[in-house]
């Protein structure tokens, strides 16, 4: 949809108007300043507020799998919940919850197989727990313990990352990778609307359009960068645009609906592998609940911007539409959640068990051999361990 | 005297030099509404306004990029990061253009203004939370680093640092943040920035130390003192570039020994500086190895172990011991 | 001019249809997922290659304006040939030549007044020697003295930029000073096309827009990065969109246009001044000669990339111009060349009276007040040079 | 056997570990047609295609970032930074993942890449293009940092790097990239990272350098021992992180002596590290201070005072005549 280019559409004017804003609209030279069109950009929903599905689009998964994605969401706010609780008892570190992101988080792994990557951001816990990551190992990563930080070895994902925004350059670079070996296989990555704020994650679109780079690219758009609110953080609220700035395919998605996020990264990954180069995909949702468990958002931000996304949980969204579908009651929903709550506690439970810091072994992964200065520290560490008696 | 802990010591110090110079201004991420993560900047967006207490996008390059164009304008930006481990994000800002655009521009554009980040260990953080990698900005000529111990120097040398006309880095120990309060007086208050402090004379051996440290050193010279019968000489650096290498200097030729406990690793670190510099001013008067108690050449460790990795007064007491053995 | 946004434009498809190529456009939720409206960004052009002028655009500048103009493009010309013959003779350090691009540098100062700011890169001296550089100092600085670098005492510059990118936030910060001080000025800071993919540049894009700063970005897009072309270093190669992605109003001018290039700035910088923000302009042109006098072109540019812009020169297609409305002629042209190469070499020969390399200063610059550490640094650098010898 | 600039030794080097092995992969601005702007990676894009050969777009921290998942991929990408003044804009890359993330992920994914660049000063360059800052990455826990001084070593230590399980810094002096030839053999080469070597064995005092000051320091050894007598132990540290601390402590347990010679600042430099090393292990075998003869605390100076700034043979020689006479 190119903009008007031709001489006739340009009034007459005079050089103080300003061409800012009047824009007089030329091409007549023969130098190559075609005018620029920055692609179309899309809005995404099947599955509305109210849970009416738009026909046209829905991907009519399978009953099974549509319960499988169920499952996962509840899954995912039970174990939420949770750390939240083990949080409060000082059981567990400071954590990002994801309260009310849980189709953004599993609709951009869902469409992904074994041999694509995913690269987390450290509120994708849902995301993880979809990957293979098991709940113990997510325990332990929160609550401090080197082993919880190595993505499982049977899972194709990047570590979490703290530091905003620094992981995408690496997921750029697996993405590279692939094309490097000719792999047909792509990568997701996932960071929020604040990340976009660093020039890393520009330069992160910029090397993956340059290099077709099988890559998608998933800003969970929640509104809120701890107390900075979007507008504070960009001048367009259209965190789209900012992928169209640099020549990517880029699309907005309702963030709350389970069905049209995994069927944009289903496309957008098909198009990946497909060696049709990255996408951007900003999915709109909205932080319900604390940034971290060490904030306290009541300081910065009203409830009355809260409480008109309570109706637009996707949780709840998604069940309705099962609901309508005849796949789920009140009864089954109840029952999923203590299932879920059930093996919640018992990977806690597994956890409280297996969770043993190991302070000798903060020398093992430094690097392929220590140098004999690196052996001589951890001599000398060891020794003071042993004169304090830790194990 | 009013007693305050080092957060309530900073905020006071920044709303002072606020209340005295219109050209003084807070930018970081988070500092408004918020009053930052730490609290540090709490009331001022509401007392001073967005025009002087700057929420800004999350970039940290962006932050020290833009405030050392508001100090060539004229204006004396204090900027928070909001732990310093995401400094390396404003590495290249900080190199490039505020610690050099006085040089660059041979005068014409002095940089009066502040990065302030916590840093250090100790409360149990998530990776990349706990840096302290002072030494790097110390290697970097152009900028000052300033480090205070406790919520009197923080507040005394913040302001300093405000007033200063060279760039400071002012890195505040996040553990100590909360951990005790100090009378702290509501008159306005600076110390000179360079400037050790001897917190406790002594002559048998010279311990030097900053930051969070303090405390672990403090606790260590009373054991030393009260149960080893060790005169410790005890001193708070204060201020790691410039280093206040004549009062080291002096203390050790006095004592020939001297122990030096700090967080950041220990390869090129602040220590390694110290001892140089006292085996070029002091080399006769010492009569047994400068040993260095810091961290250990590796990433700050996931928190269940961070307590083994920092050092802590048993370490200072076997240092200081085996020092005052040696022959 | 919104993209189709209702709902009856969707025609029936399936989920197996590609989304990101056929793109659904919906907007029916009650969710703030307004379309993306990147904004209209346009060419402009007002004197054509074959010198052309659009009567509706004409500034209409008065004669001896214009004349001034003209002596500003030809004198630059004469400094940049000039301080390549002293390179090849070994009389000045690497520099990188402007030839070609004395329109979009001297279009971007024209308009600023001496309260504006302005910050170059290092190919800008066209601007600077308008801005109030001597050439004596442009000389020095290009020769290695110290006394070149800073900028001219009444001069509201910022120090020329060497590090791709690191000088457009703190001219970002210049230009959020003038807000904080309520001073109606503006700044204009000029960068390449290869600047462009620094996260530095992005986020000084952003800082700029949400901060509503004065400042006009001058991209001149020369089409290479040293060996780069643009097509390697960016999937679009129109740049004016990096702007549009972050919200900016954003223009493409033909940067060898001096009537195009002066018009645009003059309108982004009223707006600056008036509040309304920054501007980012894209300015069209070509890289003629070396990248610095440390590059060989010809190792990876084919001459026939070349050859078609010499019959775009922005010196010549002016002087065409002006010989058009009389103001010129041959003759003329002749004289004030020859005129502007005697200034040169006037200042070459003040140049080579008044450069002294002066040692004992190094150490003046680096803080207010030297630390005792840095005195006993400076005092044993003095010892050095007094055993050498050295003044 | 051939001889070869140290330009030519580095490019053999590329050109056979390429040829090797199809994980090595160069990135770089204008590291294809160009060959690099000084010409390293000469005729290797030809020869290998612009899969394996890389321009990228310019930005430093977008080639480290994604040559560290390239890694995690299985590769072994040369990133090439065309001056090491422009790491800066790398460092967040640099720390937060190519250094840490074998620790981060606790082994699972090592970084075997190399961030070669050209640094110091000497050849008449424009600001930022003289840099030293090799104590950073030295202060970094998870590097490497390898520095040759000719052809010849460049040539093996490069090929090592690139073979490391480990994420190297690779500096190359650009003051000898063409100064001089040496045999180069074609045949592959390596040498041990990590172990420094005694250039020249002598009695009287220790003199220990890297990179181009490797020359000016042969220089004034020269001088020392044919015109003064001095009988001066040289030594080439080759990586300074890790540093070969047990043949510098042999060293000066023998000569009781030592200076130490480098272009980087002298605060919290690779000099400070390695007294603070001496300090500890040959303490007792001291017989004066140890001295640095290193560049002063100041941002490089624009290149007319350049040779002013930079140590030379007289310093050296001064240095180690002050150090001979000291009691
Ligand atoms: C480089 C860096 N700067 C600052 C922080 C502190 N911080 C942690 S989360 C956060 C906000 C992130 O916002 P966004 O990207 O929108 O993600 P969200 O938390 O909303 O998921 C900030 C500023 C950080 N972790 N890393
Ligand atoms: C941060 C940084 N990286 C690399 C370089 C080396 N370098 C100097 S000029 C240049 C190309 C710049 O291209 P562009 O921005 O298009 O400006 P132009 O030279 O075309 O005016 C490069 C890569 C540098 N000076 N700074
Ligand atoms: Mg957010
Ligand atoms: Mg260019």
């Amino acid at each position: 949809m190119p903009h008007e280019t031709t001489e006739s559409t340009t009034p007459e004017r005079t050089a103080s108007d300003s061409i800012i804003e009047v824009q007089p609209t030329r091409t007549r030279s023969a130098m190559d300043t075609t005018p620029i069109d920055l692609g179309r950009i899309e809005v995404l929903q099947i599955l509305d507020e109210h849970a009416q599905v738009d026909e046209s689009l829905d991907p009519r998964y399978d009953d099974e799998y549509l319960l499988r994605i169920h499952r996962g969401l509840v899954l995912t706010r039970a174990f939420d919940q949770r750390m939240l609780t083990m949080q409060r008892q000082g059981e567990m570190g400071t954590f990002a919850p994801n309260l009310g992101q849980e189709a953004c988080q599993l609709g951009q792994v869902i469409p992904l197989t074994k041999d694509d990557w995913y690269s987390p951001s450290y509120r994708s816990f849902g995301a993880q727990l979809w990957r293979g990551w098991s709940m113990e190992r997510l325990f332990k990563l929160w609550a401090g313990y080197h082993e919880g930080f190595p993505p499982p070895p049977d899972v194709n994902d990047l570590p979490f990352s703290i530091v905003i925004g620094s992981h995408v350059l690496p997921a750029v670079g697996v993405a590279m990778g692939m094309n490097y070996r000719s792999e047909p296989n792509c990568m997701v990555v996932n960071f929020g609307d604040g990340a976009c704020s660093q020039g890393a994650v520009s330069e992160a679109l910029n090397y993956a359009a340059v290099n077709k780079a099988p890559v998608v690219f998933v800003c969970e758009n929640n509104g809120w960068a701890i107390s900075t609110p979007l507008t504070k953080q960009s001048a367009t609220t259209n965190l789209a645009s900012r992928g169209a700035g640099f020549g990517l395919p880029s699309i907005r998605v309702d963030g709350n609906d389970i069905l049209a996020m995994t069927l944009a990264v289903d496309q957008a990954a098909r198009r990946a592998r497909a060696g049709d180069g990255p996408t951007f995909i900003e999915a709109v949702t909205f932080r319900m609940s604390l940034h971290t468990t060490a904030d306290d958002p009541t300081v910065y931000r009203a409830q009355e911007l809260v409480d008109p996304w309570e109706a637009r949980c996707p949780i709840t969204r998604y069940e309705t539409y099962l609901q309508r579908k005849g796949l789920l009651d009140t009864g089954a929903i109840d029952r999923i959640r203590e299932e879920c709550d059930g093996e919640v506690i018992v990977a806690r439970d597994r956890f409280r068990t297996d969770a043993v810091a190991r302070p000798r072994e903060i020398f093992d992964h430094i690097y392929g051999e220590l140098s004999p200065e690196l052996e001589a520290q951890k001599q000398a560490y060891l020794d003071r361990l042993e004169r304090k008696g830790v194990e | 005297m009013p007693q305050r802990t080092m957060v309530e010591a900073l905020n006071l110090a920044l709303d002072e030099c606020m209340d005295r110079d219109d050209a003084v201004c807070i930018m970081g991420e988070d500092v408004g509404i918020n009053g930052g993560v730490f609290r540090v900047t709490k009331g001022l967006h509401e007392k001073y306004g967005q025009r002087r207490v700057m929420d800004t996008p999350l970039a940290e390059c962006g932050i020290i990029g833009t405030a050392v164009g508001m100090a060539i304008h004229g204006l004396k930006p204090v900027t928070e990061i909001q732990f310093s481990g995401f400094t390396m994000q404003a590495f290249d800002q900080i190199e490039q253009n505020m610690a050099r655009m006085r040089n660059r521009t041979q005068g014409r554009f002095p940089i009066s203004m502040v990065m302030r980040a916590p840093f250090g260990g100790g409360i149990r953080a998530v990776e990349h939370h706990s840096e302290s990698r002072e030494a790097y900005w110390a290697h970097t000529p152009g900028l000052k680093v300033v480090i205070p111990s406790g919520p009197r120097n923080a507040r005394a040398l913040l302001a300093a640092a405000i007033e200063d006309p060279d760039p400071v880095i002012f890195y505040e120990p996040k553990a100590v943040y909360r951990a005790f309060r100090e009378d702290v007086p509501d008159e306005h208050e600076t110390m000179p920035i360079g400037v050790a402090e001897i917190v406790r004379p002594g002559a048998d051996i010279t311990v030097i130390s900053y930051g969070a440290m303090m405390r672990v050193c403090t606790e260590a010279v009373e054991d030393l003192v009260d149960i080893h019968g060790v005169d410790v000489e005890l001193i708070d650096l204060l201020s790691v570039s410039p280093m206040d290498t004549a009062t080291l200097a002096e203390s050790v030729s006095r004592t020939g020994r001297c122990v030096i406990v700090h967080e950041g690793h220990q390869s090129c670190g602040i220590a390694a500086e110290v001892i140089a510099r006292l085996n070029e001013h002091v080399f006769e008067y010492l009569c047994a190895p400068i040993r260095r108690v810091t961290c250990p050449d590796l990433p700050f460790p996931y928190f269940q172990t961070e307590k083994h990795f920092l050092p802590d007064a048993d370490d200072v007491i076997a240092a200081v011991q085996e020092t005052l053995a040696w022959e």
